[in-house]
């Protein structure tokens, strides 16, 4: 570990980036902990909710947005619901994922695979079709191998289509991604 | 007239922001200002020295201060003016430093409006007239609102002075909350050791009447001259024959009724004498529990009673007091921690209150002074305590802090292990508020000594659980915020430091009182920092926990305080009344009686004058709020020092086309 | 009661069942279901976590189909398809937020109608005693832990349905329905699903949890109202036991399996010999002393909801 | 004084001194920033502001107006922002009639304790005002002048016949005689067209008697001057709701009065006849018959329909039976079922914009003399000798001639009878001018109706809305600024 050089490390406008994006004011979070508490996904993280909060409270923006946390997170507002501060603390970790991967915090990483993999199936057909989300994901990523282990007794259920449902529509909604990727760049 | 115009600078708290020689330069263009000076700290004693000396030099009838707001200084300058000789209502304030100066850093902007503020208060002044105040005479009796340890504080005072008091409390026995307390901290010293004697005073005490299981029906009146009605609610037992000796306590059959002194645990007969040590100690049936008074079956404790003191067609009885001042001091009652569903929103036998633990921890409780946890009597080896439930929690509406849980939380955690020496507490706290004289002192000992741990972080959740041997544990699913880290605890017993608020009624004891109260149900002291016992309506004082969160040695302070204040409103041979209010001009008044429609206090009666019908205001009776004067439609009643003239003055002032 | 439905892209894959069964006790209890037509993806969580505008687009499209359809009010059976479409419907409210997603779609969006989940319509439009008076086959013998998941009830200011600590409708259902409830203290608690495919770790942990828990206070099986949910604790219920190290052979029923059993519908209507963890053993244990109480059934369910709901209370 | 240029905007605040002007003490105390615009007036409770104060600033130049009080339940004196609130609500909803954007004026409720509050609430009421800009001075817009109303179609027929029952009346009315002290009626006046009101206490007089429609003076307007004294009175419909109202607010006693009734079939407009006839000509006598009158001047005959000289509010009426009587002979005359109408001068109102409502007003004041014949012909107008258009203490009018002081009579008058006018309209006809002074007690009359479903002079028990208050209004929400 190493000393911070707080007065210098501090970036506000990070700070101020966030409470925009999210749309939550951080200075009403009194660190008490309580987001960590209820965290379903606390125990796998590198770090706790709380601490990524008091992060972007400083304006440390590295340890904000460089952590694994914020890709594990299950989006299950446990720490909203319960936060005394009325803070969306889902909110601000989404607003920190979505700032992590522009600023390019994120490569590669599996989870992001999954979400483009999924994504992907829903430009192209306007739904989507587990078989080919798992078979994209694991064609990216070299992973998920361990799904395989559930695809027979999925199979055998009839729960998993070859075939995508293509819907009339597709092409409306292969336009929304094209203008939303347009927009990106 | 001849007016004077002293601007303040109030050190640089004004001077920063208003140029306050211009303005005293601009004010002598004013109408009948004759002189105008910006001074250095008017209120002080050379500022006002030199008000009594431009008063004398250059022959002023009236003052005009610009300084801070008139609810701060009006009092002081009008005893200036008066020592000068001119009445103390030929003067006016302007409000340059709250309304002005503090509030915005234009210079320039701040100077004109200063200047207006000024004129503003100079034309009143000019339709100003001399003020003279009434005196009445006071009835020397105190009423004391609540039999807790700030109500008995300021009895027991009250009577000591030689006032006479008329205490009312709501349920069968005085000594509040703190009767219910195992311990008090810091000393560890048994509470109703420490409460008993006062109780005890307050019954023997001839000064003081008592009206226990009574509640304020109504009171009117003014300061001096209240009239109060009590209501006696019923006991169904005469308790001038009463003599405590519980034997239909014994032999009474509905036995399974919860137990409101012991908070809800435990449970107790339908007729009972709370605890004890209760004063009175006399016996109260609860007739919604009662089997004869519910189904007309039973009738076990007058077959039983040796006094005959059993009455079931007893009913609630009204009486009235007069007094001159009234002591409210109602205090507290816990949030309705219900709501909180990731504690289990009361639902969790062993989840418990502060309160109720007090109750398990003391000799005189339920479980007679050993820990037990209700749902199956086993004795918690492991004990989690939670600080700030329902407080400090904006997300239900409780943004403050309770006070005093941190330190009985310490507390219960050494009592803890003081009972069952083999137990380990854990504390989970945000902050340790513990400024009181030797109190961290003892939270460190809590620590050290007693082997308590403190987590600082919240609670998420409480989640039941069954473990390997089939006992029932509680799972706190927590964090230690300075680990970084989520922590599990698998607790036998938890103990909520539940957030309080207002007593329950204590609104409807406010609106009666008329006296302002906030949305949590504490009652609105007079000014926070340099009034906090008295209230916007005269003759009416704060003591105790209703006015905000406070500990026993500061309710009992300002249980004293209150009995002080009442001391020296009594002191005086007859009270004066505030000129400010309502008279009428007999020759305008048409008699058609809307201002006696309108009057909120009944302080205005129809007359007889040369056989017309007139209005006529009650002096000592009537508050000065205009409402007559705002619907009189030929203005013939008007309010002194605030009539139609001197409002129009200002609106003349300002507006003009 | 018409209603327009979004099945979810789940519903033709991995919960099947979830979606025939669920329109079967439509049928059952007089709503009748209209599919949204073309309906898409509402993009689910990667949506959601990728860009709110871009998941409002995806969801609003559906909705703005919806909006043109005659119906009492939208449903989905799916709990984290609600959640889009209603973060979608409450952050359009924002003029700038709808002006980020117009600018994604072919044309603006209209105004939207609010979405409900099948669940809520259910338990606010009928009472348990209408629902009790229509159970054919009382669920005795049934020990059923109520798992609502996360997104049901969460946010609370966007969902707005039940208590978001302990919500009580599907044990209310339950109830109504002749089971009886065990406490089921995680209730709401994470499962875990949105990791499922690519964190085996995390997701195994959470929902063995869930399983441990429930099977302590004497469950016999798990209703669930979520298809990830759902997916999670019976398609993954052996890599949870593999990682608490214990069997849990619990049945994870969608509660419009169970509400179709109680109402007597058959079973191509409810499809349980879709569920991975095989509820037949305990459905067949159930069977023998239902029979017997049969021809009194229809007043007897009324005396027990009675008892039971005292003692959930 | 003026306020800094272009910086500032002129803004008069009225503050009770327990809680708003405390709330505006703790912020600054706070140092809460807030714009410089607002002159705060210290009041000792929102219920001692008479709106005619806000009117009066708002009139004379400020472009903004702000009232705020302790909260409801929570005033200082119990109940004095209950009143208030009534009273400023109503205020607000009269002001567009006068051209007055009610934005201009907000009231609200800030306590001791919100610092904070009350800076927002300054903060967003002064931006509101800068947004809305500096207020239209009576002086700078145009005045609207030669403005012609429209006829109003009548919504019931009117007639003309000689009443049936006045033999019957002036029976029944020599009957009560010997018990009254008189008898309040009309009889001809100096020329066929025009009645007078008179007092019977001789049989002979009571043979004086007329009923029809020249009978325009409202007589309730003579009770209280009789009051103490047992009196019998003929009423009209509209007559009948002021004999109401006086009882009401207890100017005279149920007691003294008996009431003797007529169905009423109109009124005429004497203008409107005069105006058909030859500047010059002399009236010589009227027959009314059927639907109209036939009037003689100078020797010549014309024919007049009650359509087209009957009196605006006639035209409209909706209670033209007593509402109250001791005695109602004859047939009452059917009464249609409809709303009280506006008047034409209402109706043309309120299809213009603000500043031309301003300079409609203008328009018609320029040509008020001050004489107070609407004054004098109000029923409810009580105070008589000691209106206070005439005192000097308190002096809410100065004796300059110009049309601010003339305006501001008229909203005296208009707002002291905010919720106690019966809708007589006998202070226009009483106008020698021609200025519908009575459009602006219309609006508060409408208002009134519309936030509390109340219409003056109909039911005894009632109590006028401004008289009182509940602790949760119906229909008065708190605004957002």
């Amino acid at each position: 570990m190493e000393v911070i050089q707080l007065d210098k490390a501090r970036n506000t406008n990070f700070l101020k980036e966030v409470e925009a994006e999210s749309g939550q004011k951080l200075s009403t979070c009194y660190q008490c902990g309580n987001c960590t508490a209820g965290c379903p996904g606390g125990e796998f993280y590198d770090r706790q909710v709380s601490q990524i909060m008091r992060a972007a409270q400083l304006g440390l923006k590295e340890e904000a947005l460089g952590n694994r946390s914020l890709w594990l997170c299950l989006a299950c507002s446990t720490c909203s619901a319960r936060c005394p501060n009325e803070i969306d603390v889902a909110g601000v970790m989404e607003t920190l994922r979505s700032m992590a991967r522009r600023e390019g915090y994120v490569n590669d990483r599996p989870i992001e695979s999954f979400w483009k993999a999924f994504l992907d199936m829903v430009s192209m057909n306007g739904r989507t079709f587990e078989a080919g989300v798992m078979a994209d994901y694991m064609l990216r990523t070299g992973r998920g191998w361990s799904n395989l282990a559930m695809a027979p007794a999925a199979l055998a259920k009839g729960k998993m289509p070859f075939f995508p449902h293509r819907i009339k529509g597709r092409k409306e909604v292969a336009r929304i991604f094209k203008r939303y990727a347009e927009k990106r760049s | 007239m001849r007016i004077g115009i002293f601007v303040c600078h109030c050190g640089s708290n004004i001077e920063a922001t208003v140029n306050t020689a211009a303005v005293a330069k601009k004010s002598l263009e004013y109408p009948d200002v004759v002189f105008a000076t910006d001074t250095m700290y008017t209120c002080s004693e050379p500022g006002q020295d030199s008000i009594v000396e431009a008063i004398k030099e250059h022959q002023l009838d009236g003052v005009v201060v610009a300084s801070c707001s008139p609810r701060m200084h009006e009092a002081t300058f009008r005893r200036t003016v008066q020592r000068a000789g001119i009445n103390p209502y030929m003067f006016e304030m302007a409000n340059i430093r709250e309304h002005v100066s503090w509030i915005g850093k234009d210079k320039d902007a701040n100077t004109n409006k200063s200047a207006e503020l000024v004129l503003l208060a100079s034309e009143k002044l000019r339709n100003n007239r001399p003020l003279f105040p009434q005196q009445f005479d006071v009835t020397k009796r105190v009423l004391v609102i609540g039999g807790g340890v700030a109500g008995i504080q300021a009895a027991l005072d009250c009577a000591d002075g030689g006032i006479d008091v008329v205490m009312v409390e709501k349920t069968a026995t005085i000594g509040g909350k703190m009767a219910k307390l195992d311990k008090t901290f810091p000393t560890i010293d048994c509470s109703s050791c420490v409460l008993s004697p006062k109780t005890v005073d307050v019954s023997q005490n001839e000064k003081i009447t008592l009206h226990a299981y009574s509640e304020i029906e109504s009171i009117s009146g003014f300061v001096g001259n209240f009239t109060v009605k009590i209501r006696k609610k019923s006991t169904y037992v005469d308790w001038t024959l009463c003599t405590g000796c519980g034997s239909c306590i014994e032999k009474c059959p509905s036995k399974k009724n919860p137990d409101a002194f012991n908070e809800g645990i435990g449970t107790t007969t339908a007729i009972n004498i709370p605890y004890p040590q209760a004063i009175p100690k006399k016996a109260t049936i609860y007739a919604d529990v009662c089997r004869k008074l519910r189904d007309g079956k039973c009738g076990v404790c007058a077959k039983v009673c040796p006094t005959g003191a059993i009455k079931y067609d007893m009913v609630d009885e009204i009486i009235e007091e007069q007094v001159g001042a009234v002591i409210t001091a109602t205090g507290y009652d816990q949030m309705d921690w219900t709501q909180l569903g990731e504690y289990g929103a009361g639902k969790l036998p062993d989840v418990v209150t502060g309160l109720q633990y007090e109750r398990l921890l003391s000799a005189s409780g339920p479980t007679e002074g050993h820990i037990k946890r209700p749902s199956d009597g086993l004795e918690p080896k492991s004990v989690v305590f939670i600080q700030c439930v329902g407080s400090r929690d904006k997300s239900i509406g409780r943004p403050y802090c309770s006070g005093f849980c941190c330190m009985y939380t310490a507390k219960q955690a050494i009592l803890t292990k003081d009972h069952v020496p083999e137990s380990q507490s854990y504390v989970f706290y945000m902050d340790i508020r513990a400024p009181g004289k030797m109190y961290d002192e003892f939270t460190r000992r809590a620590m050290e000594e007693y082997g308590t741990e403190y987590i600082r972080g919240r609670v998420s959740t409480i989640q039941p659980h069954i473990r390997p041997d089939g006992v029932v544990g509680y799972m706190v699913r927590g964090a230690d915020t300075l680990l970084g880290q989520p922590v599990e605890i698998d607790a036998d017993l938890v103990v909520l430091a539940v957030g309080v608020e207002g007593a329950q009624g204590a609104a409807q004891l406010a609106e009666k009182l008329r006296i302002s109260y906030d949305q949590y149900g504490f009652f609105m002291e007079s000014h926070p920092k340099l009034k906090p016992v008295e209230t916007n309506t005269a003759g009416v004082y704060l003591a105790g926990v209703c006015q905000g969160v406070k500990d026993i040695p500061t309710s009992v302070s300002q249980g004293s305080a209150a009995a002080a204040k009442v001391m020296a409103l009594f002191s005086k041979p007859k009270l004066q009344s505030d000129p400010q209010i309502a008279f009428v001009d007999i020759k305008r008044c048409i008699g058609c009686g809307k201002c006696i429609t309108v009057c909120p206090y009944q302080a205005i009666k129809e007359v007889s004058f040369r056989g017309a019908p007139k209005a006529e205001v009650v002096g000592t009776v009537c508050q000065g709020c205009g409402l007559c004067n705002a619907t009189c439609p030929q203005g013939a009643i008007q309010v002194a020092h605030f009539t139609d003239n001197q409002l129009l003055a200002e609106v003349n002032a300002l507006c003009q086309f | 009661m018409k209603l327009a439905y979004y099945p979810g892209c789940s519903g033709e894959g991995t919960s099947k069942e979830y979606d025939v069964s669920t329109r079967a006790i439509c049928e059952a209890l007089g709503f009748t279901l209209t599919d949204i037509d073309d309906w898409s993806c509402c993009g689910s969580t990667p949506g959601h976590s990728l860009d709110h505008a871009l998941s409002g687009a995806l969801s609003a499209r559906n909705l703005a189909l919806a909006s043109t359809m005659e119906a009492d009010c939208v449903v989905t059976p799916c709990p984290s398809c609600l959640s889009n479409l209603k973060h979608a419907k409450h952050r359009m409210e924002d003029p700038a937020f709808k002006a980020k997603v117009d600018e994604l779609l072919d044309e603006p969006t209209p105004a939207l109608p609010e979405p409900y989940s099948v669940l809520q319509v259910i338990v606010e439009k009928l009472s348990m005693e209408e629902i009790a008076a229509k159970v054919k086959k009382p669920l005795k013998g049934l020990k059923v832990a109520c798992y609502y998941g996360c997104l049901m009830v969460r946010p609370p200011k966007v969902m707005q349905f039940d208590d978001y600590e302990n919500p009580m409708s599907l044990d209310n259902l339950l109830v109504a329905l002749g089971a009886e409830v065990v406490p089921f203290p995680l209730k709401t608690e994470c499962c875990g699903a949105s990791l499922g495919v690519v964190d085996k770790e995390v997701t195994s942990k959470l929902s063995g949890r869930i399983l441990e828990r429930a099977k302590q206070f004497g469950a016999n099986c798990v209703v669930s109202a979520c298809p990830l949910c759902q997916m999670n604790l019976d398609l993954r219920q052996s890599q949870a036991e593999e990682a608490m190290g214990q069997k849990f052979e619990l049945p994870i029923f969608y509660y419009t399996q169970l509400l179709g059993l109680a109402l007597g519908l058959d079973d191509s209507a409810l499809m349980m010999n879709k569920l991975v963890v095989s509820p037949h053993a305990l459905l067949k244990s159930l069977d023998a002393p239902a029979e017997a109480v049969a021809p009194e059934a229809k007043a007897e369910p009324k005396a027990e909801d009675k008892s039971d709901e005292g003692a959930a209370s | 004084m003026s306020v800094l240029d272009d910086k500032e905007r002129r803004i008069v605040g009225f503050l009770c001194n327990w809680c708003s002007y405390g709330g505006a003490d703790t912020a600054g105390t706070a140092r809460a920033n807030q714009p410089t615009d607002l002159r705060i007036i210290r009041v000792p409770c929102s219920g001692r502001v008479n709106p005619l104060f806000i009117l009066k600033a708002l009139m004379n130049g400020a472009d903004g107006v702000l009232v705020s009080g302790c909260h409801p339940r929570d005033c200082h004196y119990a109940l004095g922002n209950f009143y208030a609130r009534r009273r400023l609500e109503t205020l607000k909803e009269f002001l567009p009639i006068i051209g007055i954007n009610p934005e201009r004026f907000h009231y609200t409720w800030v306590s001791a304790s919100e610092g904070q509050r009350w800076q927002e609430v300054v903060t967003k009421f002064t931006d509101h005002i800068h947004k809305l800009g500096a207020a239209p001075k009576w002086s700078e817009v145009p005045a609207l002048k030669d403005v012609k109303f429209d006829l109003v179609d009548a919504i019931r027929p009117l007639g003309c016949g000689t009443h049936p029952a006045l033999a019957e009346l002036k029976a029944e009315i020599k009957k009560a005689l010997p018990d009254l002290h008189g008898v309040l009626g009309w009889r001809k006046g100096y020329d066929a067209i025009h009645a007078e009101p008179f007092l019977m206490q001789t049989e002979a007089e009571v043979d004086e008697l007329i009923w029809g429609p020249f009978n325009v003076q409202n007589l309730a307007n003579f009770l209280p001057k009789h009051a103490g004294k047992k009196i019998g009175v003929v009423v009209k419909g509209c007559d009948s709701k002021n004999v109401v109202e006086l009882l009401v607010e207890k100017l005279i006693k149920r007691e003294d009065v008996t009431i003797f009734g007529i169905g009423c079939n109109g009124t005429v407009d004497y203008k409107r006849i005069l105006a058909k006839l030859p500047e010059d000509a002399v009236i010589e006598s009227v027959v009314g018959g059927g639907s109209g009158v036939k009037v003689t001047a100078s020797g010549k005959e014309y024919d007049m329909p009650m359509a087209e000289i009957a009196q605006d509010k006639c035209r409209l009426c909706v209670k033209p039976n007593a509402v109250i009587s001791d005695v109602f002979l004859g047939k009452p005359t059917i009464e249609p079922e409809c709303e009280d109408g506006r008047l034409p001068a209402l109706r043309f109102l309120d299809t213009l914009t603000l500043e031309e409502r301003m300079g409609f007003w203008k328009g018609q004041m320029e040509h008020c003399i001050r004489c107070y014949a609407c004054r004098s012909a109000c029923p409810q107008c009580v105070c008589r000798d000691f209106c206070v258009s005439d005192s000097r203490d308190p002096e809410w009018l100065t004796q300059e001639d110009s049309v601010e002081q003339k305006m501001f009579f008229q909203l005296i008058h208009a707002q002291h009878l905010a919720g106690r006018c019966t809708g007589c309209a006998e202070c226009e006809r009483a106008c020698p001018m021609d200025i519908p002074v009575f459009a602006l007690k219309q609006q508060f009359g409408r208002m009134i109706k519309k936030i509390f479903g109340y219409s003056a002079g109909l039911d005894l028990e009632s109590m006028p809305p401004l008289l009182g208050y509940e602790l949760e209004e119906a229909n008065i929400k708190e605004r957002d600024l």
